[in-house]
């Protein structure tokens, strides 16, 4: 820990116009590295924020699902595993052409980054599209913790609560907080993917500047990641 | 810094980036091919591995962790430490009480269900 | 009121114990005080002692001093680790005998509600004071029907959380007659402070006498009589008045009238009969009667139907009308 | 600019660093209208905002302590309030003591202003995320005033499920403005973080900094791994009451203890947020006043970082009677002690500092000292509480209300007191009364102890917490000391308030280094510029008190300083 770079030994410049306007150097940094390591290690400690907040789901979906495996087994049947998995395959997608969009920026290519930016933008609203149709199906068959009423058996028969368990609506209650906290994190990522697109069409990006395009691609690729294992823990468990 | 270096951080090769691309589609149709045969146990066991190691090379190429300073992927890596630290002593406690909560489930009339 | 487990034979600390359990606690409570003590005092004064020598005077240089020694810092790293170690070790002995119940106990269910416990014992018979057999092992069944409540008796030196969608046990042993105080001491809502019991350790034989008679009341009382009692053990009395005061519920006097009908909350109206009392008791959240939250708890399984037709007969007599 | 006289010896010169330019971060060149404030990215002002803020959240906070201690004069109520009334007296003192005051109280009030200072930077890493969290904040404070309009709170501040399901009071604004703070804090501890890695000026390498600032760290290490848990676990009880998810609601199945172990994940660590910081602050002080390099550096910083690891290990020792299982019980108990350890290693190591020391006992020592009794008093009645066969009858009584108080009150809360006596020349650019200082300080140390020694011995003898009613030929006595504690802190603090706001009419003007200490703040004028050096300064030989030397005519200390090539 103590070798951590500091900017302890580096040369110093006081005199910002050195680095041109262009770098967009704050007055409180001495140098653009600074400035730009600093970013990346606030960054990536949020990131250690962002997979700390979803721990908590993550724990109480693993002791439900521990200690209930028959509850996870039963209602994971009412889970749409193509939409998931199309689902899946968008997002996945879609942080290859938030990766794109960074390398984009990085070697000047303005084109490229505001096209890698719309396809970005697509997929994060196709996702929601596709989300919003599962939700939707859930709520009308009364699968919605705060209005529950189920009113169908996975299989699409008549609900039978003897047969059913009776803590399904936990399942539910975990599904719908995982999934729609991650959809809010989409959300913001479509926010903050539509600001990008807006600064790239004004050129505001280039070699010496794109860290507001790296910043949030490694978000979206948290938000990604975070997916990932949604997908199998929630839809693809063994009926 | 590592020294294929452009300016302030590293560039991925369009090579890479597809490469992994092609790489996590594949994992992900093997996780749903998977998920269709009755595994028992092992289900979970070969689901989550499969997801660690898509979520492993998303942040290795993707997010440039392989490329990153030994600090930012400490940060990284710990959260997950501290993630784990939370759900294991959790579990613990958790799993070892629940004969408590089945004897009095086994007590209560069925219409509480 | 005597407050029952402050007497003055307790030491300044604490009240004289009323099992084994309590004097262990007791032992090792003095243990870390006066590890404490000596800590404290030795921190403190030598604090005091230098602050004093050492005060700033004009024109005195500090003589020059070491600052850092690691033999100092492993010496008083390793003290406090070998103290804390017998705490925890003295600790965990007592903690052990209190977890692990011998295998011949008396057990007495208890439940909990918003503000009162119950307890039910082995032959079925429900009372609102815990009366135990003095020298055997006794283990108590917990859970609650609301919320989270702790079962604490200070002079056992034992205390667990009722917590409801479980049982939680404790056990004790008390080898003396006598009666102490019963709080509860996890926080549970308005009247947390007010939820108090007592716990009355008796010879066997009294304690089957008790047991005996706390079954039949309803048989060896008039109606009326029974009925008053059992508003009264059953903590009616908490939310209902019988002078026409209102409380968390409305009082059973004068609010309603008998064979009228009640408004209720959503707009629906009932009459008030037998029928209503009992479905009121028993299931309380089905019929809100408007004006009130539904926070009254239901009294299926404690209240037979001996005991709701006592309380009918009281409720008729408060209200004067005609049994 | 720095003025420099001729030293005694020829290789030396003496430096003040004060400046009469008269130009400094809160002067007209620095702006002076509304928006000067709203928009600042000056970590001094944000810092400024911040204390402001927290003495009105202690204030309001303290309010409800003296309502509370004043109904508790006799067992059934001395006003004669409801229940409910009382119920949510003692929930909305903890939660805005907790929340809106000790937890962001050191760190983002006076850290703010003294982190980057310390560091030699010209500001924090990222100016505007520390506005953000300013006004977090100060969401947050609103959230919290809002729920005492809208139905108050009445769950104590633990939110334990499932009470805080299903009471009627106002949860869900409350429970918003707690996670709101959370992030506020969370961007606190980023901040800080990344500044302490990033900023720090030439040569200064990690055991150059000042010990406050290791505090700092190891604090921001806890904000941003524990911290991010509350929000989701206060989320989840939203949740739970807009749509009965159930995680958390046995009636549905769901598990009440568990939501204990979501709390305290994050609670048990925030108690050493709290703590750190404050012993940043006591290691300042006591090698500042006593003339003397601290004692033992390496292992007071390395114990902050210990303190603040194993204490994400132990948060189960406030489970011992949930029905968590006597296994889970035993271990937590076991790691527990393990957190006394490093705290013993810092107390004896100022201990150690006093040593041969050349002692002055200014207000901020006298608050130094009374944090060292104190804290040692908490930190030692801590250890009855991790003892599980103590605890099962200790816990939920009296005693952990003392326990927690001479750790938070005791501990954090006069250390912050002798934070801001020691700082207040710096920050305000003014000297307060001496005489007021140190009364306050010794009034303090006496309320506060007879406010909260008497809460051990009622605790010990079964005297419950959250409880309005209590039986007044058992604890009457102890309860009405208390109360007149509560009374004598109460004016103390309104000393303190009093004396630091009036200095800054009336108070002498202060020097760049009142107290000779050598860390980087004292290097720089008082009050800082906008850009807190004039120039970048050197890294100091920290804890050197021979290179600071007393001038009587400036009434502080100038630096002695070694001429290059002479
Ligand atoms: C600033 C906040 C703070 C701090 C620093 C601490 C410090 C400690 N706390 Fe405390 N605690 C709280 C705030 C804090 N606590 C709060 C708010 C609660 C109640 C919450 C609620 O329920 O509302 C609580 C409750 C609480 C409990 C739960 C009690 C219960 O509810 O039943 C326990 C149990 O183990 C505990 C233990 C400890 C220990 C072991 C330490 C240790 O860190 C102390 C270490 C310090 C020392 C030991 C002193 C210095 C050492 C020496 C001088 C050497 C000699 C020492 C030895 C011989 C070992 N605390
Ligand atoms: C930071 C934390 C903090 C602080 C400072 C305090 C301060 C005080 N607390 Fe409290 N307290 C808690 C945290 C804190 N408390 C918590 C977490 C609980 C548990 C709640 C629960 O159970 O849920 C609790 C509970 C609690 C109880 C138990 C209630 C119960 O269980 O029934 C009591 C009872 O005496 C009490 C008393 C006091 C008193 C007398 C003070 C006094 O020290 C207050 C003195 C302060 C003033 C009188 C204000 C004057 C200030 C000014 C005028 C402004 C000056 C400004 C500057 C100097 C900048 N507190
Ligand atoms: C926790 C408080 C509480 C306790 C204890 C309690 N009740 Fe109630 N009770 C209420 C409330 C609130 C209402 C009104 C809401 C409702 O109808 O459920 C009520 C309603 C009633 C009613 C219907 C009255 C009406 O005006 O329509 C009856 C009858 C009744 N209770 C009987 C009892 C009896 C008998 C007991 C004891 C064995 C008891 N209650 C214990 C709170 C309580
Ligand atoms: Cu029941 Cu407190
Ligand atoms: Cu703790």
């Amino acid at each position: 820990m103590s070798s951590a770079n500091s900017v302890a030994d580096k040369p110093d410049h006081d005199a910002h116009s050195e680095f041109g306007e262009e770098w967009h150097l704050a007055h409180h940094f001495h140098t653009p590295e600074q400035q730009f390591e600093s970013g990346k290690m606030g960054i990536w400690l949020f990131l250690g924020t962002e997979i700390l907040f979803f721990s908590g789901l993550f724990v109480a979906y693993a002791l439900y699902r521990f200690n209930h495996p028959d509850l996870f087994e039963f209602a994971s049947g009412y889970l749409d595993t193509t939409m998931g998995a199309t689902n899946t395959v968008v997002l996945i997608f879609s942080s290859l052409t938030a990766a794109w969009a960074v390398r984009c920026a990085q070697l000047n290519q303005r084109k490229g980054l505001i096209i890698a930016l719309a396809i970005t933008l697509a997929c994060a609203a196709t996702f929601m599209v596709i989300k919003y149709i599962e939700y939707k199906h859930k709520i009308h068959i009364g699968l919605f913790p705060g209005a529950w009423s189920p009113t169908e058996m996975p299989d699409g028969s008549a609900f039978d609560p003897k047969v059913a368990p009776y803590n399904l609506s936990i399942f539910f209650g975990i599904y719908f907080c995982m999934t729609g906290l991650h959809g809010i994190h989409v959300l913001i990522g479509i926010g903050l993917i539509t600001w990008l697109l807006i600064r790239s069409f004004k050129g505001e990006f280039t070699d010496k500047y794109f860290t507001p395009v790296d910043f949030v691609a490694l978000y979206w690729h948290i938000v990604d990641v975070i997916w990932i294992f949604l997908f199998p823990l929630l839809y693809l468990i063994q009926g | 810094m590592s020294h294929d270096d452009h300016g302030l951080s590293h560039i991925s090769s369009l090579k890479t980036l597809f490469a992994v691309f092609a790489l996590l589609l594949f994992f992900t149709a093997v996780t749903v091919g998977v998920s269709r045969f009755e595994l028992g146990r092992w289900d979970l066991t070969i689901a989550m591995t499969i997801a660690t190691v898509k979520a492993v090379i998303v942040s290795m190429y993707f997010m440039h962790l392989r490329y990153e300073k030994a600090l930012n992927i400490v940060i990284f890596v710990s959260s997950i430490l501290f993630a784990i630290l939370f759900l294991g002593i959790s579990a613990l406690d958790a799993t070892t009480y629940q004969d408590r909560i089945k004897e009095y489930r086994a007590v209560q009339p069925l219409e509480d269900n | 009121m005597n407050p029952l487990f402050f007497a003055s034979d307790g030491t300044y600390w604490f009240a004289p114990p009323g099992t084994e359990f309590a004097k262990e606690v007791i032992w090792t409570f003095n243990f870390i005080l006066w590890v404490s003590i000596v800590f404290f005092v030795l921190i403190v004064g030598l604090c005091g002692y230098f602050v004093v020598k050492y005060r700033r005077r004009d024109g005195v240089d500090p003589e020059p001093s070491p600052h850092h020694s690691t033999l100092l810092e492993i010496s008083w790293s390793i003290v406090p680790v070998i103290l804390c170690m017998m705490m925890f070790w003295s600790g965990f002995k007592t903690y052990m005998k209190m977890t692990t119940p011998p295998a011949n106990t008396y057990d007495i269910q208890v439940e909990a509600q918003k503000w009162s416990f119950g307890y039910t014992y082995p032959n079925g018979t429900f009372s609102k004071e815990l009366h135990v057999p003095k020298g055997e092992n006794i283990r108590l069944i917990l859970n609650s029907k609301d919320v989270l409540h702790s079962f604490f008796i200070p002079d056992f030196g034992v205390k667990m959380d009722v917590v409801p969608g479980r049982f939680n046990t404790m056990w004790f042993n008390a080898p003396e007659v006598n009666e102490h105080i019963v709080f509860c001491a996890e926080y549970c809502g308005s009247d947390h402070s007010d939820m108090i019991s007592k716990v009355v350790v008796q010879d066997r034989a009294d304690f089957e006498a008790w047991l005996e008679e706390e079954g039949n009341y309803v048989d060896r009382m008039s109606p009326v009589e029974a009925g008053a009692y059992t508003y009264d053990i059953y903590g009616c009395s908490q939310c209902h008045s019988i002078d026409g005061s209102k409380g968390t519920g409305p009082s059973f006097k004068g609010v309603w009238t008998w064979g009228q009908s009640r408004a209720l909350e959503g707009g629906d109206s009932v009459t008030v009969d037998e029928n209503y009392i009992r479905e009121s008791v028993l299931k309380p959240k089905a019929m809100i009667a408007s004006g009130y939250e539904g926070v009254m708890p239901s009294f299926n399984g404690q209240l037979n139907d001996k005991k709701i037709l006592a309380l009918i007969a009281f409720l008729k007599d408060v209200n004067g009308v005609p049994q | 600019m720095a003025t420099s006289q001729q030293g005694s010896s020829a290789q030396t010169e003496l430096v003040d660093y004060q400046s009469d330019a008269g130009d400094h971060y809160l002067s007209a060149s620095s702006g002076t209208g509304f928006k000067s404030w709203a928009f600042t990215l000056d970590h001094k002002r944000i810092s400024l905002m911040y204390l402001a803020g927290l003495s009105f959240a202690l204030a309001l906070g303290g309010a409800f302590a003296l309502a509370l201690r004043t109904e508790l004069l006799s067992g059934d109520g001395f006003f004669g309030w409801s229940n409910d009334t009382y119920n949510q007296m003692f929930t909305l003192h903890g939660a805005i003591m907790t929340f809106l005051f000790l937890i962001p109280g050191i760190p983002a009030g006076l850290g703010n202003f003294i982190l980057p200072l310390m560091l030699g930077a010209k500001d924090v890493a990222f100016p505007r995320i520390n506005l953000l969290s300013f006004y977090l904040w100060a969401t947050g404070a609103v959230f919290f005033v809002a729920t005492l309009l809208i139905g108050g709170l009445d769950t104590g501040w633990t939110f334990y499920t499932p009470y805080s399901i299903e009471t009627q009071t106002a949860v869900m604004t409350a429970t918003a403005g707690a996670f709101v703070l959370g992030f506020s804090s969370i961007f606190t501890g980023l901040n800080f973080i990344v500044t302490v890695h990033k900023m720090r000026s030439k040569g200064q390498g990690w055991f150059q900094m000042p010990l406050f600032v290791w505090s700092i760290y190891a604090t921001g290490v806890i904000q941003i791994l524990a911290t991010p848990v509350l929000g989701i676990t206060l989320l989840l009880l939203m949740a739970e009451r807009l749509m009965q998810i159930g995680i958390f609601d046995p009636s549905l199945g769901g598990d009440p203890v568990l939501f204990q172990h979501f709390f305290w994940f994050y609670s048990h660590p925030a108690v050493y947020i709290m703590v750190l910081p404050a012993m940043g602050v006591a290691s300042e002080l006591f090698t500042t006043f006593s003339r003397k390099h601290i004692f033992g550096y390496g292992f007071i910083a390395m114990s902050s970082l210990a303190i603040a690891f194993l204490g994400f290990i132990v948060w189960g020792h406030h489970m011992f009677t949930s029905g968590q299982t006597p296994i889970a019980s035993t271990v937590f108990s076991f790691i527990t002690f393990s957190v006394a350890i490093p705290s013993a290693i810092k107390v004896f190591n100022w201990l150690a500092t006093l040593y041969k020391g050349s002692i002055s006992l200014e207000s901020p020592m006298c608050y130094a000292l009374s944090f060292m009794g104190l804290f040692l008093i908490g930190g030692l009645t801590g250890l009855f509480c991790a003892t599980t066969s103590t605890d099962i009858h200790l816990h939920d009584t009296y005693f952990i209300v003392a326990h927690f108080h001479y750790v938070m009150v005791g501990g954090t809360l006069v250390a912050f007191l002798g934070a801001l006596h020691y700082w207040w020349p710096k920050i305000s650019g003014r000297m307060y009364n001496e005489f007021w200082g140190k009364v306050s300080a010794i009034l303090v140390f006496i309320g506060f102890n007879v406010t909260f020694f008497p809460q051990f011995v009622m605790g010990s003898r079964g005297m419950p917490r959250r409880y309005h009613h209590y039986i007044e030929e058992a604890y009457q006595s102890f309860h009405v000391a208390s109360t007149i504690g509560a009374y004598i802190l109460g004016v103390a603090l309104v000393i303190v308030l009093v004396n630091l706001v009036g200095s800054i009419k009336r108070g002498r003007r202060a020097p760049a280094n009142p107290w000779g200490a050598t860390t980087l703040e004292w290097k720089t004028q008082s009050p800082p510029i906008h850009h807190n050096f004039h120039e970048e300064p050197d890294v100091p030989a920290i804890y050197e008190y021979e290179n600071t030397v007393y001038n009587r005519e400036i009434g502080g200390f100038v630096d002695r300083k070694v001429v290059k090539g002479a």
